[in-house]
């Protein structure tokens, strides 16, 4: 026992000289890192290459963390490229109100912050760009309506499916359009969570249509939950544009295809990777110092539109 | 579960925890005709130095590889921020590690955790950072309670009943929290989860000292004995006279008081905290303790292992991000990391049986009858 | 008794095997003839499980080798060592309790239509097997609904359905009473007639001396003589064993003190035993004896708070007590030693200083959680190491490293440690090697000596006589009746035992029988 | 006042209710099944309606096909926590090889992808003997990340591919299920290999002595479990249509939660394979009830929970009561 106690410390100074080795190297180019949310979703993927090519385009080394989805993973993750040494941070955070001691971090070592949708947690950041959840619900809601009312069987009952409880932000998109589509005069006939998984998106749509058979159109929080219900009303031997509208969020490229496919109605398309680029421009300027334009003052925050998108839109996307 | 595992009919090698030189020597005079690495590996005890020290010392070597390999490893801050890292895990497997050695297990501590964060932080922000403290710890043991009763008095097994209050505390969590997150930034509060003494991070002091006390308990306790002697051979303790079920009752308050004071650790780090924190914990927790060289069947294992164990985890997954390693190949390292460091001591048996068909003296080892008599003794129970 | 040919069906050469720090196994050479009894005997740790364990395929020597007829073979696993014929019946025996007793008998030799498992084939062949045992129970029972004896009974006929010329039984009758044992013998004995050869593994030399042709004595692990049972005593055969002469003690005469425990009328859990009645003095030994479930060891768990105490009452030290759990048991005074070591006794993780604390380590404070006093825990094991001579090289030396018979010790101190003044001896020398057996009597006579009441349960019978100094002898959980110093002879406890004769001298409470 | 005397005794120890346990547990799971069904055909007016019994049975045979496996390795006394990620991986394989190779090879393809990784988790259990429980602890990790990398965290999607669609729509996955549940109750009650299961879950040292291969039938449990699992998997991802790496998360406690549920106990050397499928389908009455009720998510967990403690809580009971007598 003592003995390996004396090889811990021993180690431990060792590293320690080590150390200083490194530090006195110092890095000349600049460097933006980036933490992202977590690259299993093809939405970050996106906004992570999006970022990416900015930054190389603009000339900076560039480093990525993933949060994997975990607030604990994303402060430290975070933190340990704050330490690494970065001219500026870009973050789309996993929880909003854990980034708390990231930005703490940043500004003790003077480094702006850039916040890449999702939420800014209230937190002292320079600048959040964030595409409006809440208007796209309502974008979704119209759109619905429009839909609806062009048809003869006027069922006005929809169901809004929500991501995983915990993703708050997310949230708001079906905040938006439940609060829109009843006032256009639906009834919301079930709001349940499909844990923002195709399978789950799936099970949840076959008992909403099993409870209600007439059931004439469904919002889902995200694209993946989208496609799995477009595949259950198929299932259930109907069509996702036709008899049950499904709307999904983000125009992943499963969601383009599946209304390509003709399979579901529409998605709002969030536009992650000019988000991405976005987000690094914002990044130089404050670096250099520039004032901003911000869309809301009070909060620093930056609207990126978010639009609709069906058939003939979901083409032109693939297109690209 | 992994008493099961075909494996009876091993020998296993003589304790020799006290003094291992000088036996191995006086065997060395007895036994001329082994090879070197067979009489080392015939007359170390290597389970136990493994279990004891085993992963401290890959801990190290992973520490100096790193430190030469990877840039930006070995400066003061970074190392700050892995120790803080291992805290979070650590504090809560320090219950843990008493669990398993009881031969019980807690696979409620993630959903516990959760809860107890948000009460920590949201009675931080009323009432301010003892109170948060208190309400957090006593939330946990409130949790390890109704668990140690579901094992000890209904006789529900480990596993399951915790797999129950698993998603018993996890819908409640929701449903307390409506599925909002509490935030608070109050500094006399974050400072728990985020500051640091002399650049040791607090929460690093604070697991520290939960292992200490965790340690104390275990071995100069008598709770400690008893932990030990149930997870040894449970029907023997209680004729032995140890109040089985009391300990067991105890020993799952004790996993959830230190889950508590992780938690609002964790609630302090983060400034915030609400339902589906860090999914998946609980069975970091068990990798870790396990990692850490304690038996999942119960009755051996050490704290210090836990400790390395948690601090190695933090550094690998510092290292793998510092060296920019894709996270989904990141996945797949920690995992095999994980399944090498346990199969040492299955492969060390494996080499062990086949240097003993191997080697053998014609002429009786005098000093090694006793242990004969160990090693038949124990395989023929 | 049958006349053995002198081919050896089954023979070891130069066996030697190595385990990790030790050779268990070195040099040993003997043969067993066909259809005979070949008794092998040995201490604990002389190397008999090991040379089983070769013989079984579980373990592989390291040099020499195994010879079936002649022929020297190699079993890799134990199935090859079955379809070679040999079938060993281990002392903690190869039965699987979730399985049927027919699937017992039966498994990995399933008899099987196609792919399918021919379970009427199964069935029926396997009753037919126990009945040539007499043992008629229903094939499809499950084996943990059996009793150990029928467990046992199993097992013999696993090894006869296959086909077996060599059976080899490890301690065969070390879970077994005196009738069952007797029962067993008769039945290896037509075994060998009907020209199996039996490999008959135990240290009952009385037994041994019944049944074997030729007798094989090891000792650390080396042959030290085979030899027909007509050309040795069991003198020869102990020293043969033990490396040296044992003196045969005897019980000493004893004067009782006054009353320590008394129980009135006592029946345990709702009437598995009923209308015990005894009184227990300082430095006297009360024995109990019984077949196999005649309710002395649920008797014991009782009396130590292992089981409900439904009617009556004990008295200890005049004061009336009520034991919910051993914990206060030991608090009260009573210490246990319990029948099945390796199941009931030992923590095989543990230190030996913690194996022997463990009922009531030494503290500090009285407080809960009690601080432990390592120091005076160290003192009192190294201690009880002094008092009762246990061998081991340190306080924290693993337990799992001592012989048999020092566990056995360790465990005992156990008992005593908790300053007990009745002790209660369940099987007290099972898997205990001869030479410690001495040992612990002796040990047990000093205890009385020390004014310690002893309460023993003992299947053995010359153990009985040998410690008693009064005997309680129980059937069908009911005490048949006392017997007192020179009463106690094999006969009389036998006759009681089996209930031939319900006229002996009956304590007062059982007068009215149903 | 607990005692503990019985416990963990060995198979010498003669145990009054060696089978009483398993009936007992299967018959309170059919009963709560009777219950639960009957407080919802008064709720949901549409509860008992035909195409929302086949949508039950549809959602519980994805689960009850993993479970069935589960079942075998708890019966082994052993545990995959593998599973989830290996449906994953499985998913992923198939979909990502029905446009070149055709359905029924792609499936094949993922059902042998199953198989290899179960044969791992066997080799990994028997040879380097690390614990089942921590050996698929790891395998969770190291599978999930293999599916990533395979897929570059990328989704997979075959619309249109109306094949492979068979494979999830209508009755296939019911039958299915009963097709495996009647498979393995087969092998467990009629052939070698599924007595040695039990006989290995039962007391390994004796097994092994008395001539079962116990590695052997190790190996074979692990594997079968790894083929449910993707088979559930290649379900799961014909039911959406797209494959991806984050398939099937936290199906591995869902399935063990059944497999208990349907009252096989840890402890091993038993199986009910009935049970199990009663489980799983008790487990999606309930969340399709709650969905048809709309009631929030936050709920069906509390209600798992609560179930599994009750049903554990009643056999712990009624074990325990025999015991006493």
């Amino acid at each position: 026992m003592p003995r390996t106690s004396f090889t811990l410390l021993s180690a431990l100074t060792a590293v320690m000289v080590i150390a200083l080795a490194h530090n006195s190297a110092a890095q000349a180019k600049k460097k933006i890192g980036f933490s992202v949310y977590d690259m299993q979703y093809g939405f970050f993927q996106e906004m992570e290459k999006g970022t990416r090519e900015a930054a190389q385009a603009a000339g900076y080394d560039y480093v990525l963390v993933d949060q994997k989805s975990s607030e604990s993973t994303m402060v430290s993750a975070t933190q340990d490229m704050i330490n690494q040494g970065i001219s500026a941070l870009i973050i789309s955070p996993f929880k909003p109100d854990a980034l708390g001691p990231i930005v703490d971090a940043a500004k003790e070592k003077k480094i702006p912050v850039v916040i890449d949708d999702i939420g800014g947690g209230g937190t002292d950041y320079d600048v959040i760009v964030i595409s409006d959840n809440e208007k796209g619900g309502v974008l979704a809601a119209e759109h619905i309506d429009s839909v609806l009312k062009s048809r003869q069987n006027n069922s006005k009952k929809v169901a809004s499916i929500t991501c995983e409880p915990s993703a708050v932000y997310a949230a708001r998109r079906n905040v938006g359009f439940e609060k829109r589509i009843k006032e256009l005069g639906y009834e919301v006939v079930a709001t349940l969570s499909g844990h923002s998984k195709q399978e789950e998106g799936y099970r949840v749509t076959k008992d909403i249509l099993s409870a209600h058979p007439d059931v004439a159109a469904i919002f889902l929080g995200n694209d993946p939950m989208a496609v799995g219900a477009a595949q259950a009303v198929a299932d259930s031997g109907k069509n996702g544009v036709k008899d049950v509208y499904i709307v999904g969020f983000n125009a992943d490229e499963i969601a383009l295809q599946a209304i390509k496919a003709g399979q579901m109605g529409a998605t709002i398309q969030q536009v992650p990777r000019e988000m991405g680029k976005m987000t690094v421009d914002l990044a130089t300027k404050l670096m250099k110092g520039e004032k901003l334009q911000y869309s809301s003052t009070d909060n620093r925050e930056i609207y990126v539109p978010v639009n609709l998108i069906t058939a003939q839109e979901a083409d032109t996307l693939l297109k690209k | 579960m992994s008493r099961r595992k075909p494996r009876l009919t091993t020998p296993k090698t003589q304790p020799k925890a006290q003094k291992p030189l000088s036996t191995l020597q006086t065997e060395k005079s007895e036994i001329p005709e082994l090879s070197v690495t067979a009489r080392i590996v015939n007359q170390l005890d290597w389970d136990l130095l493994w279990e004891r020290f085993g992963i401290a010392v890959v801990t190290i070597v992973v520490w100096f590889i790193a430190g030469l390999a990877t840039p930006g490893f070995a400066n003061v801050g970074n190392f700050v921020s892995v120790l803080r890292q291992s805290a979070f895990v650590g504090v809560s497997a320090v219950g843990m590690t008493i669990a398993i050695i009881a031969g019980t297990f807690d696979l409620s501590v993630g959903a516990t955790q959760a809860l107890c964060a948000w009460v920590a932080v949201s009675v931080a922000k009323m009432a301010g950072v003892f109170p948060a403290f208190l309400a957090a710890v006593a939330v946990g043991g409130v949790v390890g309670l109704c668990n140690g009763s579901l094992v000890a008095l209904v006789r529900i097994p480990a596993f399951i009943a915790t797999l129950g209050t698993m998603f018993l505390v996890n819908g409640l969590t929701y449903i307390i929290t409506n599925g909002q997150t509490a935030r608070f930034s109050g500094k006399s509060f974050v400072w728990w989860g985020n500051a640091q003494i002399m650049s040791v991070p607090i929460p690093f002091i604070v697991f520290l000292s939960c292992a200490l006390l965790g340690a104390a308990m275990l071995h100069r306790t008598e709770f400690g004995r008893f932990v030990y002697a149930i997870g040894s051979n449970r029907e023997a303790a209680n004729i032995a006279g140890v109040p089985v079920a009391k300990v067991a009752i105890f020993v799952f308050v004790v996993v959830g008081l230190f889950t508590g004071l992780g938690a609002m650790l964790l609630g302090a780090r983060l400034y915030s905290a609400g339902p589906g924190l860090e999914p998946g914990f609980e069975l970091n927790v068990i990798a870790t303790v396990v990692l850490g060289g304690t038996r999942l069947a119960g009755g051996r294992g050490s704290m210090l292992g836990t400790v390395a164990a948690a601090i190695l985890f933090a550094t690998l997954a510092n290292v793998l991000n510092l060296n920019h390693v894709d996270a989904f190949v990141q996945r797949v390292v920690v995992g095999l990391v994980l399944l090498l460091a346990l199969s040492v001591e299955g492969v060390r048996q494996r080499l062990a049986e086949y240097w003993s068909r191997r080697t053998v003296s014609t002429r009786h080892p005098l000093g090694g009858r006793r242990s004969a008599v160990a090693a038949i003794d124990e395989f023929t129970d | 008794m049958s006349n053995p040919s002198t081919a050896p069906v089954l023979a070891v050469q130069n066996l030697s095997r190595r385990f990790p720090g030790v050779l268990a196994l070195d040099n040993v050479s003997f043969g067993i003839l066909t259809g005979e009894v070949h008794a092998l005997v040995g201490e604990n740790g002389a190397g008999k499980s090991t040379l089983i364990n070769i013989l079984a395929g579980v373990h592989q020597p390291s040099v020499g080798q195994v010879l079936l007829d002649q022929r020297p073979v190699i079993f890799p696993d134990p199935l090859s060592s079955q379809r070679a014929g040999i079938s060993v019946i281990f002392q903690e025996f190869s039965l699987l309790p979730h399985l049927s007793v027919a699937e017992n008998v039966f498994i990995s030799r399933e008899p099987r239509r196609g792919l399918l498992i021919d379970w009427a084939t199964m069935n029926r062949q396997t009753s037919e097997i126990l009945r040539t045992l007499n043992l008629e129970i229903d094939p499809t029972t499950r084996v943990s609904e059996l009793m150990v004896s029928q467990q046992q009974l199993v097992e013999i006929g696993r090894a006869l359905s296959a086909k077996t010329r060599v059976i080899i039984m490890d301690e065969p009758t070390a879970a077994l009473n005196e009738r069952e044992a007797v029962r067993l013998l008769e039945i290896v004995r037509s075994l060998a007639a009907s020209g199996v050869s039996v490999l008959y593994v135990s240290h009952r030399l009385e037994e041994v001396f019944s049944i074997a042709d030729r007798i094989t004595v090891l000792r650390d692990g080396r042959h030290v003589v085979t030899e027909r049972r007509s050309g040795m005593t069991e003198q020869q055969v102990v020293s043969a064993m033990v490396g040296r002469d044992l003196i045969h003690s005897t019980r000493p005469n004893r004067i009782a003190g006054p009353i320590v425990l008394q129980a009135r009328d006592v029946s345990v859990d709702g009437g598995l035993i009923r209308n015990v009645s005894f009184s227990l003095r300082r430095g006297e030994i009360l024995g109990l004896s019984g077949l196999m479930g005649s309710g002395c060891s649920q008797l014991m768990e009782a009396l130590y708070g292992l089981r409900e105490i439904t009617a009556g009452s004990i008295l200890f030290e005049d004061r009336p007590l009520r034991m919910a759990n051993p914990r206060a048991a030991i608090r009260t005074g009573v210490g246990l030693l319990p029948e099945d070591r390796k199941r009931q006794g030992l923590f095989p993780d543990l230190t030996v200083a913690h194996n022997l604390t463990i009922g009531a380590p030494p503290r500090w404070f009285r407080a809960v959680p009690g601080i432990l006093d390592l120091a005076a825990e160290r003192c009192k094991t190294l201690d009880f190491k002094r008092q009762l001579n246990i061998r081991f090289r340190g306080p924290n030396q693993r337990i799992s490293g001592l012989s048999g018979g020092n566990q056995q010790k360790v465990i005992l101190a156990r008992a005593l440690a908790g300053n007990c003044r009745a002790l209660l001896l369940a099987e007290p020398t099972r898997g205990v090697d001869v030479g410690a057996k001495a040992e612990i009597y002796a040990l047990i006579d000093r205890l009385v000596e020390k004014g310690i009441a002893i309460i023993l349960q003992t299947s053995e019978l010359p153990e009985l006589l040998r410690l008693a100094d009064r005997c309680i002898v129980f059937a069908g959980g009911e005490p048949q009746g006392e017997l007192r110093g020179s009463e106690i002879t094999q006969e009389k406890v036998m006759e009681l035992a089996t209930g031939l004769s319900r006229r002996a001298t009956v304590n007062s409470a059982t007068g009215g029988v149903e | 006042m607990t005692r503990f005397w019985k416990d963990g005794s060995p198979p010498q120890a003669a145990r009054p209710t060696g089978p009483g346990r398993r009936r007992v547990a299967t018959s309170q799971v059919g009963l709560m099944l009777l219950i639960v069904g009957a407080v919802f055909s008064v709720l949901a007016p549409r509860f008992l309606n035909p195409g929302n019994l086949l949508n039950i049975c549809t959602s519980a045979s994805v689960v009850a096909i993993v479970g069935l496996g589960m079942t075998l390795a708890i019966a082994s006394g052993n545990f995959d926590l593998s599973v989830g990620s290996t449906a994953a991986l499985a998913g992923c394989v198939t979909m990502s090889l029905v446009q070149q190779i055709g359905v029924v090879p792609a499936i094949l393809a993922g059902l042998a992808t199953g198989a290899a990784v179960g044969l791992i988790n066997g080799l990994i259990v028997t040879e380097l003997r690390v614990p089942a429980f921590i050996a698929t602890l790891g395998m969770l990790t190291i599978v999930r990340g293999a599916a990533l990398i395979y897929t570059r965290g990328r989704d997979i999607y075959l619309y249109g591919q109306t094949q492979y669609k068979i494979l999830s729509s209508g009755f296939t996955p019911v039958l299915l299920a009963l097709a495996v549940a009647l498979v393995l109750w087969f092998v467990l009650q009629h052939t070698r290999f599924g007595r040695h299961i039990l006989a290995t879950g039962s007391n390994p040292a004796s097994a092994q002595r008395v001539g079962v291969r116990t590695s052997f039938v190790l190996l074979g449990v692990f594997s079968i479990v790894g083929i449910a699992a993707a088979l559930s998997g290649l379900i799961l991802s014909a039911q959406v249509l797209t494959g991806n790496g984050r398939l099937a998360t936290g199906l591995e406690l869902s399935a063990i939660a059944v497999v208990v549920l349907g009252g096989t106990p840890l402890t091993g050397g038993k199986a009910s394979i009935l049970g199990t499928l009663q489980g799983s389908v008790l487990v999606a009455v309930i969340n399709n009830g709650l969905n048809l009720l709309n009631v929030s998510i936050f709920y069906q967990d509390v209600t798992l929970g609560l179930l599994l403690l009750a049903a554990l809580g009643l056999a712990a009971s009624y074990h325990r009561r025999i015991k006493s007598v």
